[in-house]
C-alpha cells in the first residue's frame, strides 16, 4: 500500500534470489498474514519477507518484533500465523495450541536462524587493535561470575601468552531484560563450566555483576562506552568489538557463522519433547569439531500443522519452505549474518513442513 | 421604532432542552472521570487477580524466574521495584525543582520581554520532547560524558554513603538516570511555575517594591508566597512523571533488585515501569499478571502521592 | 414604555446568609430610581433581585415578592431567563464581550437567543441601540472594531446599548460610573436623563451628586452592623433625600458625604 | 536624612508609644549585604538558566545533528517493507517513516477525539455547573491524581480492557488510542478548567443580563472567550501524548508497512518507531557488500524519526498559536 | 519632617512612547498636593516616577530630574531601593501582603531593613503606625488575623501603615480612595490631614472633591488627545484650582465636574 518500497524481485543491489525453484508452489499466495515474535530474528525475516514477496508478490507479510513469549502468547491465541520463539515450546504451549491448530493438532517448532553469540569485550591496546582473546568456558563464567576482575589475571593471561593484557578493572555487560540470547548464553556455561556456574537456567540475568543494559542494543553501546567491558551480543551486532574466541577440544575457535552451523550440526535433537513434528536442537556444547563456535543462538518458527483456515496454511507452508530452503537461508546470513542451517536440520525440517495440511 | 421592536420582540426558540441536555452531558463527563478511574483500577485488579487469587506456587516460580531466583514472593520483588522507583524520582524532582524554580523567575521577572517570550517558547517545547529522544540522548550521549563528573564526586565525597565509589563506568546509575529525569521533568515544572509566577498579584508586588524592597525580596515577599501552593502541585505533576517514566530508565539504567542508595554504582535499582517494559515482551500469561500487579501498586503509589500533595497544598491554602 | 416594580416584603440570602431584610419598595415607571448606601448594606443584591439575577449565585435565594406590573417574578411558573429579557441590565465595570465586534456586541442579546434576524433589521437595531446609549456618531464608522477597542466610558455605553437593544422595559444599573472618569460620567448621566423616557430606571450609586443628579426617587440602604442583614432606611424623592431628609441615619449620611 | 526624634505627637497618636526610628535604620552593612544577597540570586537565577540549558541544548543540537543526516524525502514517502539489512531499497533510500507518522497521526487523533470533548465537558461541569460542591471536589482531587498515571500503567489498562473485551490479542491503533486519552484527559480537563476559569464572571452575568439560557451563555460566550486558551491547552495535551512509546508498544504494537486502519492491525507510531530503530543498532552488511550497505543506517533512522517526531511537535505548536491567534480576544485597548 | 521634591524637565517614557511631557513641579513639603486630570493624562505616571517605581515596567524610563531635598534621584549612584524606602507609595487597591498577619504587614518593611527587631520594639512600633493610620483601635484584638480578612477600607489603612512604618518622608497615593465606600473614603481622607504634619503628601485622584477637600496645592495634568504625550496644564494652591482658575482646561475641567 502507500508508502511500501517496490517489493522488488530481489532484496537490493547484491540480492541474490537465483531461481524460486524451491517455492514449490505454483500459484503465487496473497493475502495479509501476521507473525510475531522474538526480536532476534527480526532482520532475518525482514530480508525473508522481502524474498518471498519476489515470488508472491500479493502477499503481505507482517512481523511484530515484540519478543518470543509476547510472540507465543499471541501465536497461542491465534492472532498470527506463526510466532518466531529463542526457545522451544514448553509442554503447557504445547497443549494450549491444540485450541488454535485445526483439528486438535498441536503446534510445532523448527529451528530457522541460527546466530553465533559473541563474546565481545573493549580493552584499549586488544580490541581496538583488532586481536582477540583466548577463553575457556570456565574463565568466561568466572568473568561473568564476578569472580575475575582484572583483565591481567592469571587465568586470563595464561591463555593468551601474545597479549600485553593490562591491569584493567572488568566490567561485565549482561542483558537486563527476559532474552532468550541470555538463556543460550549461560546453558553454555551450564554445560561447560558447571563448577563455575551454579545458577539456574533462567532467560534473566542471575546475578548483580556488573550491569545489565536493555537488548542486544543496549548491551553492545554500553560494551562500547567505556574501557574494560565485556558482555555477549548477537554475532551480527558486534561492529568494530573485540571478540573472544571460544576454546573447543585443544584450540580457541574465533567466531564465525560456519563454526555456529558446525556445532548445530554435530548436535542432536531433543527427542523427549512433546508433540508431533518437532524439531527441538540440544546444542552440543562439548563439540570438539575443529572451527566449531559452540556459543550459538537457535531460534525457532512455531507453527500449526493444520489450520483453520486454508489459505494460512498454504501461506505457512510456502513461507517456512521458503525460510528453511538454501535460498532463504542465503538471504538471513547477508541481511543478518546468521548461520546457514546445516543440511541435517533442513531436512528435518522439511519434513515437519511437509506435514502441514493445505486441504 | 416599529421594526426594531419586532426584531427584539420575535419569540425566541425555546432553549431549555437544549439547557436540560448540556447540563446533564457535563455532568456525565464529570462522573465519567470517576469511572474512567475506577475502570483503571478494576481492569489492572482484574488482570492482576491471579497473582491474587491464583496458584501461589506458581506465582512464586514465576516471580524468581523474573528474578534469576533473587526473589519469589510479589512483595519482595515489587519492594525493591518500588524503591528504586521513590528513590530515582525524589532524586530527580530533587535536581529539577530549584533549577526549574530558578529559570521560572528568570523568565518571569528577570530575563528582557522579548528573550522571555522566546524561552517561554523554548520550554514549552522541550516539554513535549518525547522520553525516547531523552531515552537516546542519556544513554548515547550522556552515560559517557558524565562519567569523569561522577568519578569526581566519588573521589572526593566518596566518604559520603551515597556517592561510595567506585563510580561505575559507563555510568549507567541511579545519578545518571535521575539527572536525565530531571532534565526531563524541568520543563514541565518550569512551565507550569512561570505560569503561577506571571500570576503574581502585580499590586503586591508593587507594594513590596515600595517599602524598600530589592528584587528579590520582593520575590520572597510576593511572589513565592503567592506560587506555593501552584509550584508544588507543578513539582508533583513533575514528580508523578518521573514516577511513570519509562522509557528513558529503560534505555539508560543498568537495573538491580537491591534497597541501596549507592547513586554511583551499577545494578543497584530498578524502577517499576522501566521493569514492566523490560519484562513484558518475554512474560507469559502469569508473568503479565506480575506485571500488571506492579503497575497496580504504581498506579496506587502515584495516587497517594498526588492525594497527599493535593490535601498539603490545600492547608496551606486555607 | 417603563414598567412599574413592587417589592413586597422580600428578604435576600446567601445561603442561609440573611444579607437582607424586609425591603418593601414601589418603584415608578418611567423614572429613574436611585439607591445609595453604605458599603455592604445590600444595594446591589436588592438590585439583583430585580431580574432574577440573584439566584444565579449558588445557594442564594429570597423570599417574598417582586411584582413586575403586578405579576410576580418569583412565581414558580416564570421563566427567569424571560425575566431577563425584560429587565435589562449594566454593569459596575463595562463588560463587552471581548470576542464581538461593536456590531455584534449591541446584537448580542437577540442572536444569543437564536432569534433570526435580517441584516436590514440587524442594521436598523444596531443603529437605533447605538443612538439611544448615545454612541452612534462616535462609533458609526468602525462597528466592526472589536468592542473592547473602545474606551471605558464608551464601551459602558455600548453596554448599556446592548441592553437596551432587546427591548426591556426596565434598565438596571449597579454602579455604571464608578470605573469612568468624569467626563464618560457625564456621558452616562446624560444618556440616563434620556433613557428615562422609555424605561424604568432603576441605579445604584456610591456617589451621592450622582443620585442627586440623576434621581428622581433616592431609597437609602443601611446595615446595623457588619454580618447584620442589610434594610431599606429611607426611601424618598431625591430632592427631599438630600434636602430634608425625615430620617436621621440618612441625613447623617448625606450630609457626612459632604462633610 | 532619616528620622526625627522631635516630634510632637497628633491627636490620633495619643497614647501611641514614642518610637526611635533610628533603632529601625538599615544599618550600612545590613545594606550591603541585602545588595549582596539580591545580586547573588540573581546570579544562581541566571546560572540555573544556563545549567538547564546545558542538557536541553545537548538534546535538540544531538537529534538535529543525527537526525538531518537521513532526512530527506525518501525517508519521509516510504515505511520500512522490502528494507533488507543495510541496503537500500530500489528507490534509493533505506526505508522510511511514512507509515510511522500516519500511525502517530492517527492514534493521536484518536486520542483527542476521545479526550477533548470529555475533558472540555468536565471542565464545564466544574467550573459552571459543580460551584465546588464535594463531587466536584473529589473530580478535581481525581483530575489531579489521574495526571500522574504513569503511561505504562495506562497501556497496561487499555491492553487489559481490549484483552478482556475483545478477547485476547487485539492489537490496534485504538487500543493505543483509550492509552493515550487517559493521559490526555486530565491535562484537557485542568488547562480548560483554569482557561474557563479565568473568563471573567462578567461576562457570564452580562449575557444571563439579556436573557440568554445557560448552555448558550457557555457555548458562545464562556467556550468562546476561552477557545484560545483552551486550544493551546489541547495543544499541549497531544505534546505530551505524541511521544509515548511504552504504552504504544503493548497496545499498538510494531508493522513495517504502512497500514491507515485505526481500528484494525497492527500501527507504527514514530516513537516506537525510534525505539526499533534503536533496538536493531546496526544493520548487518555482507563481506561482499558494496558502499551503498550502510551498517549504521538504523541508528540514523531512529535518530531522523527522532527529529521528525520534534518537528511534528513544533508543527502542532505553530497550528495551536495560529488557531489561538485567530480566535484571539480582539485587540486590548 | 517631609521634605521637598523638585521635578525638572521631566520627560516619561514607556519604551519608546513619550506617555508625559516636559513636567515642572515644586512639591512642598508637609503640605498635600493633589494630582487631577482626565484618565490617561499620567498622573499615575508622574506619581511612579517619585519614586522611581515608574522603571520597574519593562522599558520604561525617564529624562529629567527630580530633586529629593535638592539631590536628584535619577543620579547614577542613586540606589532606588533607598529611594524607595524614603519614599513611601499607596496603592489605589488595598495590597496586603495576604500571607501575613495585620501584624506582619505593617512590620513587612521594616524588616526588610532590619531584621533583629526585638518584640517590644515591634510591638511599639505596630502600634504607632496603626495609631497613625487610624486603624488601631479597630484591630488591636486581632493582630493575628489575616491582613486580607479586613474590609476595603481597613485594608487601604492597613497599607497606609505599613508605608509610614518604615518612617519615610514623603507619602504618594495613587486615588487611595477609589476602591473604598464613603466611609472609609472619610476615614482615610481624615487620616491624610493628620499625616501632613509628617510628612510631604502627593495623591493622586479622581475627585475632584477629594481634591478640594484635602488638598493644599492641586495639579491639573491634561492631554491634548489619546496617543498624545500628557503634560501638566495648571498648578495652583487648591482654593485657587477650584474657585478662579487662571486657566481655561483647567476651568472647564474643574467645573465641568459639578456640572
Ligand atoms: N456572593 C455573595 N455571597 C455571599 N454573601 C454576599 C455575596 N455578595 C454579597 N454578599 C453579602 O451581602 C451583603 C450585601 O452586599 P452587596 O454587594 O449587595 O452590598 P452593596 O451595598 O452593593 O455594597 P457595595 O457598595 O460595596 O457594592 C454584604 O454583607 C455582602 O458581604
Ligand atoms: N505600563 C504601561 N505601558 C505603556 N503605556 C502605559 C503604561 N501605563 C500607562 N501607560 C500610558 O501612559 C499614559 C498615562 O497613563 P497613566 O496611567 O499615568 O494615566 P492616569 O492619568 O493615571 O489615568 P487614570 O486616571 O486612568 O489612572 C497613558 O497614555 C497610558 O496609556
Ligand atoms: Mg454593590
Ligand atoms: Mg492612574
Ligand atoms: O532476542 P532476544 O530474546 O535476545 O531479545
Amino acid at each position: 500500500a502507500c508508502g511500501d518500497n517496490t517489493t522488488a524481485s530481489n532484496s537490493g543491489s547484491n540480492g541474490s534470489s537465483s531461481s524460486s525453484d524451491t517455492t514449490s508452489s505454483s500459484t503465487p499466495i496473497s493475502g495479509n498474514f501476521n507473525g510475531a515474535g522474538a526480536s532476534s530474528q527480526q532482520a532475518a525475516v525482514e530480508a525473508w519477507v522481502a524474498g518471498f514477496q519476489g515470488t508472491n508478490p500479493d502477499a503481505k507479510i507482517a512481523y511484530d518484533p515484540s519478543g518470543s513469549g509476547a510472540g507465543v502468547k499471541t501465536f497461542l491465541t491465534g492472532a498470527t500465523a506463526w510466532a518466531g520463539s529463542d526457545k522451544a515450546l514448553a509442554d503447557d504451549e504445547v497443549d494450549q495450541s491444540s485450541s488454535v491448530c485445526a483439528a486438535n493438532t498441536t503446534a510445532f517448532d523448527i529451528p530457522v536462524y541460527i546466530s553465533p553469540i559473541a563474546v565481545v569485550f573493549n580493552l584499549k591496546g586488544v580490541s581496538d587493535a583488532g586481536k582477540h582473546i583466548n577463553m575457556d568456558a570456565t574463565t568466561i563464567a568466572k568473568i561473568f561470575d564476578g569472580k575475575i576482575t582484572k583483565w591481567n589475571d592469571k587465568a586470563i593471561a595464561d591463555q593468551n601468552p601474545d597479549l600485553k593484557l593490562p591491569d584493567t578493572a572488568i566490567t561485565v555487560v549482561h542483558r537486563s531484560d527476559k532474552s532468550g540470547t541470555t538463556q543460550n548464553f549461560v546453558s553454555y556455561f551450564k554445560d561447560q563450566a558447571p563448577d563455575a556456574w551454579t545458577y539456574d537456567l533462567s532467560e534473566n540475568w542471575p546475578n548483580s555483576v556488573g550491569q545489565g543494559a536493555k537488548g542486544t542494543s543496549g548491551v553492545v553501546s554500553t560494551v562500547k562506552q567505556a574501557d574494560g567491558t565485556i558482555g555477549y551480543a548477537d554475532f551480527s551486532a558486534v561492529g568494530d568489538l573485540g571478540t573472544v574466541a571460544v576454546k573447543v577440544g585443544d584450540k580457541y575457535s574465533e567466531i564465525s557463522a560456519d563454526g555456529a552451523t558446525k556445532v548445530i550440526d554435530d548436535s542432536e535433537l531433543d527427542s523427549s519433547v512433546k508433540g508431533d513434528n518437532r524439531v527441538v536442537v540440544k546444542i552440543n556444547h562439548a563439540t570438539t569439531t575443529e572451527g566449531a563456535y559452540p556459543i550459538v543462538l537457535v531460534s525457532y518458527m512455531i507453527a500449526c500443522p493444520q489450520y483453520k483456515d486454508t489459505k494460512t496454511a498454504e501461506f505457512t507452508k510456502a513461507w517456512l519452505t521458503y525460510v528453511t530452503s538454501s535460498d532463504g537461508q542465503k538471504t538471513a546470513s547477508q541481511a543478518a549474518g546468521s548461520a546457514p542451517l546445516p543440511d541435517s536440520i533442513a531436512q528435518k525440517d522439511a519434513a515437519s513442513i511437509e506435514a502441514i495440511k493445505t486441504k | 421604532m416599529s421594526s426594531q421592536e419586532k426584531a427584539a420582540m420575535m419569540p425566541a426558540a425555546s432553549g431549555k432542552t437544549a439547557d436540560k441536555v448540556f447540563r446533564v452531558i457535563a455532568y456525565a463527563c464529570g462522573i465519567l472521570i470517576l469511572v474512567v478511574l475506577a475502570a483503571v483500577f478494576l481492569f489492572l485488579l482484574f488482570r492482576a487477580w491471579p497473582l491474587i487469587g491464583g496458584d501461589q506456587k506458581a506465582n512464586s516460580q514465576t516471580i524468581s524466574d523474573f528474578t534469576g531466583g533473587k526473589a519469589s514472593s510479589f512483595w519482595g520483588y515489587v519492594g525493591p521495584l518500588l524503591f528504586g522507583t521513590v528513590l530515582v524520582s525524589a532524586l530527580a524532582l530533587l535536581i529539577s525543582f530549584f533549577v526549574s524554580l530558578g529559570i521560572a523567575l528568570f523568565i518571569s521577572h528577570y530575563a528582557p520581554k522579548k528573550l522571555a517570550t522566546a524561552l517561554s517558547y523554548v520550554v514549552d517545547l522541550l516539554a513535549a520532547i518525547p522520553s525516547v529522544i531523552y531515552g537516546l540522548w542519556g544513554g548515547l550521549i550522556l552515560v559517557p560524558a558524565i562519567y569523569p563528573f561522577w568519578n569526581w564526586i566519588a573521589t572526593y565525597f566518596g566518604w559520603i554513603p551515597l556517592f561510595a565509589g567506585p563510580a561505575a563506568s559507563p555510568s549507567r546509575t541511579v545519578a545518571t538516570v535521575a539527572v536525565v529525569l530531571a532534565v526531563m521533568i524541568l520543563p514541565i515544572i518550569t512551565s507550569l511555575s512561570r505560569d503561577i509566577f506571571l500570576q503574581a498579584p502585580r499590586l503586591q508586588q508593587e507594594a513590596a517594591l515600595a517599602l524598600g524592597a530589592t528584587k528579590w525580596e520582593m520575590i520572597k515577599l510576593a511572589v513565592l508566597p503567592f506560587g506555593k501552593s501552584g509550584v508544588v502541585s507543578a513539582s508533583m505533576l513533575g514528580l508523578g512523571r518521573a514516577l511513570g517514566e519509562t522509557m528513558a530508565v529503560l534505555m539508560i539504567l543498568s537495573p538491580g533488585l537491591t534497597y541501596s542508595f549507592k547513586l554511583l554504582q551499577a545494578s543497584q535499582n530498578q524502577t517499576i515501569a522501566a521493569n514492566i517494559a523490560a519484562q513484558y515482551p518475554e512474560a507469559n500469561d502469569l508473568g503479565v499478571s506480575v506485571l500488571i500487579g506492579t503497575g497496580l501498586v504504581l498506579f496506587l503509589i502515584t495516587f497517594v502521592v498526588n492525594y497527599v500533595a493535593r490535601k498539603i497544598t490545600e492547608k496551606k491554602v486555607a | 414604555m417603563g414598567q412599574r416594580i413592587d417589592v413586597n416584603h422580600l428578604n435576600i440570602y446567601y445561603g442561609n446568609f440573611l444579607a437582607v431584610e424586609d425591603v418593601n419598595i414601589h418603584i415608578e415607571p418611567n423614572k429613574v430610581t436611585a439607591f445609595i448606601g453604605p458599603s455592604g448594606c445590600g444595594k446591589s443584591t436588592v438590585l439583583r433581585t430585580l431580574d432574577r439575577m440573584h439566584e444565579i449565585i449558588p445557594g442564594a435565594h429570597v423570599k417574598g415578592e417582586v411584582l413586575l406590573e403586578g405579576k410576580n417574578l418569583y412565581d414558580k411558573d416564570v421563566d427567569p431567563v424571560s425575566v431577563r429579557r425584560d429587565v435589562g441590565m449594566v454593569f459596575q465595570r463595562p463588560n463587552p464581550f471581548p470576542t464581538m465586534s461593536i456590531r455584534e456586541n449591541v446584537l448580542a442579546g437577540v442572536r444569543l437567543n437564536n432569534r433570526k434576524i435580517s441584516k436590514s433589521d440587524a442594521d436598523d437595531l444596531v443603529e437605533w441601540a447605538l443612538r439611544g446609549a448615545n454612541l452612534w456618531n462616535e462609533v458609526k464608522d468602525r462597528l466592526d472594531n472589536p468592542g473592547i477597542g473602545l474606551s471605558g466610558g464608551q464601551q459602558q455605553r455600548l453596554c448599556i446599548a446592548r441592553a437596551v437593544a432587546v427591548h426591556p422595559q426596565v434598565l438596571l444599573m449597579d454602579e455604571p460610573c464608578s470605573a469612568l472618569d468624569p467626563i464618560s460620567t457625564l456621558a452616562v448621566e446624560d444618556l440616563i436623563q434620556e433613557l428615562k423616557g422609555d424605561y424604568t430606571i432603576v441605579i445604584v450609586t456610591h456617589n451621592m451628586q450622582q443620585a442627586a443628579r440623576i434621581a428622581d426617587y433616592t431609597a437609602f440602604f443601611n446595615l446595623k452592623a457588619v454580618g447584620q442583614p442589610g434594610h431599606l432606611e429611607y426611601f424618598a424623592d431625591t430632592t427631599t433625600m438630600f434636602n430634608n431628609p425625615q430620617n436621621e441615619e440618612a441625613e447623617r449620611y448625606v450630609s457626612g458625604r459632604f462633610g | 536624612m532619616m528620622a526625627d526624634l522631635t516630634q510632637d505627637p497628633k491627636a490620633s497618636l495619643e497614647g501611641a508609644p514614642v518610637i526611635d526610628f533610628d533603632k529601625f535604620k538599615p544599618s550600612r552593612s545590613l545594606i550591603a549585604s541585602r545588595k549582596r544577597k539580591d545580586a547573588i540570586m540573581t546570579v544562581l537565577i541566571a546560572l540555573a538558566f544556563v545549567v538547564a540549558c546545558i542538557p536541553l541544548v545537548s538534546v535538540l543540537w544531538t537529534t538535529l545533528v543525527n537526525g538531518i543526516k537521513r532526512l530527506n524525502l525518501n525517508f519521509l514517502s516510504y515505511n520500512m517493507t522490502g528494507v533488507v539489512g543495510g541496503n537500500p531499497t530500489p528507490s534509493g533510500g533505506y526505508g522510511g517513516v511514512l507509515h510511522a507518522i500516519i500511525g502517530t497521526l492517527e492514534i493521536t487523533f484518536g486520542s483527542m477525539v476521545i479526550s477533548i470533548p470529555i475533558g472540555l465537558m468536565c471542565a464545564v461541569y466544574l467550573v459552571e455547573y459543580a460551584h465546588g460542591g464535594k463531587l466536584a471536589q473529589t473530580i478535581t482531587l481525581l483530575v489531579d491524581v489521574m495526571s500522574g498515571i504513569p503511561s505504562i500503567v495506562a497501556g497496561l489498562f487499555a491492553f487489559s480492557m481490549f484483552t478482556i473485551i475483545l478477547g485476547p490479542g487485539s492489537v490496534n491503533g485504538f487500543a493505543g488510542s483509550v492509552a493515550l486519552s487517559l493521559l490526555m484527559l486530565p491535562t484537557v480537563v485542568k488547562s480548560s478548567e483554569e482557561m474557563l476559569k479565568i473568563v471573567p464572571g462578567d461576562l457570564r452575568e452580562a449575557s444571563y443580563a439579556l436573557g440568554v439560557t445557560k448552555q448558550r451563555t457557555i457555548t458562545k460566550i464562556v467556550l468562546r472567550t476561552a477557545l484560545p486558551g483552551i486550544v493551546s491547552g489541547c495543544i499541549l495535551a497531544i505534546a505530551r501524548v505524541i511521544g509515548e512509546t511504552a504504552p504504544l508498544l503493548m497496545t499498538a504494537g510494531y508493522i513495517a508497512s504502512t497500514n491507515i486502519n485505526l481500528f484494525d492491525g497492527k500501527m507504527t507510531t514514530l516513537p516506537v518507531y525510534v525505539y526499533q530503530e534503536y533496538s536493531k543498532l546496526s544493520a548487518n552488511c555482507p563481506a561482499n557488500a558494496t558502499a551503498a550497505c550502510v551498517p549504521t543506517i538504523p541508528m540514523e533512522r531512529s535518530w531522523a524519526a527522532a527529529l521528525v517526531l520534534i518537528l511534528i511537535v513544533l508543527i502542532l505548536n505553530g497550528i495551536g498559536r495560529l488557531v489561538a491567534k485567530v480566535f484571539a480576544v480582539k485587540a486590548e485597548r
